[in-house]
């Protein structure tokens, strides 16, 4: 429990990285699904990023350049690969909301549930 | 400084809450973009601009796009006082949770 | 350095130019361009194949001016070579055979969006393949998900797109998980490449630090690639996939993506974490119990299939279970059965989705068992291609399948006891069941009925991929000595 | 006067502006809410008319409810055990082992090996460029998967398309962006060529501009977005910039890994021209981005150009 209120960042990373899977998991909507797929993501990178954290360090943008001083600046490696996490994360957002698009013009419906039984229940139809 | 990361941070997980319990899909869209532009001030305290810069451009930004134009394609956010009642609830309905 | 050292790069940057090119041609241009592209990348790999089995070492290619540990590396040993040879010939030979296929399901004008796609899963896979730097891989894992994604869906039909959003969310919480284990693998070790996390974290075992968070970056690694793959309990979503799907992609996904994302967990298990870590030793019986469940049901619920393409799909799952059960039982020889049955799966199961395709086109389209009566009849070349690769699957001797179900006795026999026994007993039931439902099927296809009407035109395509497959499993059947001593050799460069 | 109060009433009253945006509205045929009613009840009836079949419900359900029971086990034992692993790790915020000769090596050297003022830009454009070259290609699939699924190439498919939202004709939304869009293109450029000086760089950039011609062709009407960016535009500058991004970091590779000599120079740090190859890629990734991006709306809203 100390190590966890030490650690807080990173917990409320885990903990928004666990409500979106979750919602990715249980909710039957697809908005839903693709709001907490982003949640998910946003937490694990927010995860990263926090590793990369050190106290009363600046960003990592030189301004001397001359006199150049490791303790001065965080750790660079985090953020660039969560900068190029996030341009993944939204690709797959685009696809699958066009994939959630394709599916409300079939099926006049979002929710999954409602949609797998119409398929089961046309399905001899598209042979 | 350490005070107004935590309060964001529980905004952080406020919002991720909100957003897989509320009912209408609008306000679940709002509520994201709410949740982006407050990531994207977690990161500036973090000290990573680039991250903030690109946060708040792809998360409020394109995706809240892509997310409120695929609503408004799927004709969800319009409220329209002439429908009845039961339409409207049917409405609602369809488009979010059902439990 | 040789200049055969710069092919992998040469065979990625080749696939990604290629996708670009692509996207500004027409669909017959895209066609021809991808599979010469193909066809050279086959040859890239088997020169390297060749060069590594010569020089008998694996070698280091730098991305980028500055060197190991700050730049992106690429890593080519024998196992790398060998994997890369399997998956590009699948892929090409997969191209090559469902072209008629391919212009059936897909609209003219998208035709082309479907080539920049294969072309940018063959950068994804040679990358994977090769890649010695941990986030490049799940960056390139990321790509071939889309894009696996994207070969299901431009077939438009509903049950095609409810399939691909299936497909996709279950890959997208494979891929979280992953990401996960590659952070806290990161914040373990600080480093991104695979060599030297390795040497952190022996050096974190041999100090018992970090004990905890080892076993769950393990854990969490193992189950976002194998949620991927299709293991057990998320293996449902193979049979609307692969049922659904064109027979390339179908062939694609089963013989090259899963296969892909379960190479990159045994270079992550070898050269990451060391198969002798107490952490990798919890994840593997984890593995092992949920492969042998996979065989088991995968077996079960293809007998209970109607459809073939569901039955063949579903045989895939019980596949997959036993590369797992290869790796669950580890050791030397475990993992030595999973890649040769890797090589395997991926020569058969393309031909077994291509033939039966042809077969169901043969017979009016509908892949139902009822419909495919007498079916080799109509189509005599795809029934017999259907044979060979039914054989090869329950394990008839001369084919890939009997040596691939050899090893695993053999692994099985080596290790200790209860575990040997269980899979002894999984295998032989499994056999008996891929038997009986694959036989039911020969059997109905060669039962003669009325309805004999000839397939009217020569595909030349299909019967050259197909007679590839069919060489290859006799290659892998015959001269099984040799691969073997290839994937030994490559095993043992990659620790 | 009048005019402008009788165009309040009608403003206030959400009827189409009379004078703005006329050839937009002129598009919809007619109300989208009876068609998607037609289209639900149309729907309801296949459904009726199927048989239900054989599939008991009860067992079906009743298999559900013990998965997703599963499921949330599941989901509450990861949280704990991964809660319990954040506790054991390094402190957040202390000076830890990440920092290592990578780190060093990155922060002391990375001026005068790359010429990037902008460490994160250095690492993201040189050392691991080869990451950043998948991350385009993840786009760039993107975009292909959206353009399958979305894009319409024959007429009959253009119903389930259509989208009807038009907000063409309010003038709160015109005259906002008119100051506004103006700000947000000059940012998206300066954050796009400033990448290797401060924060910022090729894709955030490029998302900003991607994001200002939606909005312009939001408040504006296709038309003047379309002026912008046609859909030949869109290839040429996609391709062009995707390949010009490819062979260029080919380039480096190659000679990188061959120890060949370069002929990239970084540059005197600090000036706008520096980085050697930094700035052009961050140009050619921010046209990809906002090319791409302003590309998938379209798709999404009408399902062409």
């Amino acid at each position: 429990m100390k190590g966890l209120l030490a650690n807080y960042e990173e917990a409320a990373a885990i903990i928004l990285f666990c409500i979106g899977f979750s919602t990715l998991l249980f909710h039957r909507n697809m908005l839903k699904k693709i709001i907490g797929l982003n949640i998910m993501d946003t937490g694990l990178y927010l995860f990263l990023a926090s590793m990369g954290y050190i106290d009363g360090a600046r960003a990592p943008i030189l301004t001397d350049v001359n006199a150049i001083n490791m303790a001065d600046y965080i750790n660079p490696v985090p953020s660039a690969l969560v900068l190029t996490g996030i341009v993944v994360s939204v690709s797959v957002t685009a696809i699958t909301l066009s994939l959630t698009v394709r599916l409300y013009s079939k099926y006049r419906t979002l929710n999954l549930d409602e949609i797998y039984a119409i398929a089961r229940r046309t399905e001899k139809e598209e042979f | 400084m350490e005070t107004f990361k935590i309060i964001l941070l529980l905004m952080l997980i406020g919002c991720a809450i909100c957003v897989s319990l509320t009912k209408r899909l609008l306000t679940a869209v709002i509520i994201f973009m709410c949740y982006s532009l407050i990531m994207a001030v977690v990161w500036i305290l973090l000290e990573s601009p680039d991250l903030g810069i690109t946060e708040a451009a792809v998360g409020a930004g394109v995706s809240g796009i892509l997310l409120l134009v695929t609503l408004k394609k799927i004709n969800k956010t319009e409220t329209d006082s002439e429908e009845s009642e039961e339409e409207q609830k049917k409405k609602a309905g369809d488009g979010d949770e059902t439990r | 350095m040789d200049f055969i050292c710069n092919f992998p790069f040469f065979s990625i940057v080749l696939c990604l130019l290629s996708a670009v090119v692509c996207s500004v041609l027409s669909g017959k241009a895209a066609r021809r361009l991808t599979l010469c592209v193909e066809f050279v990348l086959v040859c890239l790999a088997l020169t390297l194949l060749v060069y590594t089995v010569r020089t008998g070492e694996s070698f280091n290619y730098t991305m980028g001016h500055v060197g190991a540990p700050w730049g992106n590396e690429l890593r080519i040993g024998v196992l790398e070579a060998l994997m890369a040879s399997a998956f590009m010939i699948v892929l090409f030979a997969s191209v090559l055979g469902g072209g008629t296929y391919i212009v059936r399901d897909i609209t003219e004008k998208k035709r082309n969006l479907y080539y920049i796609l294969l072309n940018l899963m063959g950068a994804a896979l040679s990358a994977l393949v090769y890649t010695n730097d941990i986030f490049t891989g799940y960056v390139f894992l990321e790509i071939l998900t889309l894009t696996s994604g994207g070969i299901l869906m431009i077939k438009s039909t509903g049950k095609t797109t409810l399939a691909a959003t299936r497909y996709l969310i279950i890959n997208l919480l494979g891929s979280g998980l992953f990401l996960l284990g590659v952070i806290l693998m990161y914040d373990l070790t600080g480093h991104l490449l695979m060599e030297f996390m390795h040497g952190t974290v022996s050096e974190l075992e041999a100090t018992g630090e970090y004990a905890m968070p080892l076993r769950v970056t393990t854990g969490l690694i193992c189950a976002g690639l194998s949620i991927k793959s299709g293991l057990f309990p998320f293996h449902r979503w193979m049979p609307d996939t692969y049922g659904n799907a064109t027979p390339t992609s179908a062939s694609l996904l089963s013989g090259v993506v899963s296969k892909g994302y379960i190479f990159l967990l045994i270079k992550i298990l070898y050269r990451v974490i060391g198969t002798d870590s107490p952490a990798v030793g919890a994840a593997q019986n984890v593995l092992f119990v949920f492969g042998l469940c996979g065989i088991i049901m995968g077996s079960v619920s293809a007998l209970r299939q109607e459809s073939v393409n569901r039955m063949i799909a579903y045989s895939s799952a019980a596949q997959i279970g036993y590369i797992f059960v290869g790796i669950g039982l580890g050791g030397h020889m475990g993992f030595c059965a999973a890649i040769f049955h890797i090589l395997t799966h991926a020569v058969t199961k393309p031909l077994l989705f291509l033939s039966a395709a042809k077969l169901t086109e043969a017979s009016g389209g509908s892949p139902v068992f009822s419909n495919l009566t007498g079916a080799a009849r109509r189509a005599p070349f795809s029934a017999f291609m259907f044979t060979v690769g039914a054989l090869s699957m329950v394990g008839f001797p001369a084919f890939a399948g009997f040596i691939s179900k050899l090893f695993f006795s053999v692994a099985a026999v080596t290790h200790s006891s209860a575990q040997s026994v269980v899979t002894l007993c999984v295998l032989a039931v499994s056999t008996l069941l891929n038997a009986f439902y694959f036989f039911r099927t020969v059997i109905r296809i060669y039962t003669p009925s009325e309805d004999v009407s000839p397939l009217v035109y020569k595909d030349w395509g299909f019967m050259v991929s197909s007679s590839l497959f069919l060489i290859l499993n006799l290659v892998f059947g015959l001269w099984s000595q040799s691969i073997y001593r290839i994937i030994v050799s490559g095993l043992r460069m990659l620790a | 006067m009048k005019l402008d109060k009788e165009r309040f009433n009608a403003w206030l009253n959400d009827d189409p502006d009379r004078l703005n945006g006329m050839e937009e509205m002129a598009e919809i045929p007619y109300p989208p809410r009876e068609r998607i009613k037609e289209k639900r009840q149309e729907l309801q009836e296949r459904i009726d008319a199927q048989p239900v079949g054989q599939i008991s419900f009860l067992s079906r359900k009743f298999w559900q409810r013990v998965y997703s029971v599963f499921a949330v086990i599941c989901c509450a034992v990861m949280t704990v055990v991964l809660l319990s692993t954040v506790a054991e790790l390094p402190r957040f915020g202390e000076y830890r082992d990440t920092i290592n000769e990578l780190t060093e090596r990155y922060i002391v050297s990375g001026l005068k090996e790359t010429g990037a003022v902008n460490i994160v830009a250095g690492i993201i454009l040189d050392y691991r460029a080869f990451d950043t070259l998948g991350e385009s290609f993840v786009l760039f699939c993107a975009l292909n998967c959206v353009l399958i699924l979305l894009r319409i190439d024959s007429s009959d498919d253009v119903r389930h398309h259509e989208l009807y939202f038009n907000l063409a004709h309010d003038d709160i939304l015109r005259k906002s962006a008119l100051f506004s869009i103006p700000i947000v293109f000059v940012y998206g450029i300066y954050v796009l060529l400033n990448g290797h000086l401060s924060p910022g760089g090729g894709f955030s950039g490029g998302a900003v501009i991607g994001a200002g011609i939606i909005l312009l062709s939001i408040a504006y009407g296709e038309r003047a977005s379309g002026a912008l960016i046609s859909e030949k535009v869109f290839k040429t500058v996609c391709c062009c910039a995707l390949a010009f991004y490819g062979v260029a970091k080919s380039y480096s590779f190659f000679t990188g890994a061959n120890h060949l000599h370069s002929i990239i120079k970084p540059g005197t740090p600090g000036e706008i021209l520096s980085g050697g190859l930094i700035l052009p890629l961050n140009i050619a990734v921010g046209m990809v981005v906002a090319c791409t991006i302003y590309g998938m709306y379209r798709m999404f809203k009408k399902g062409r150009f």
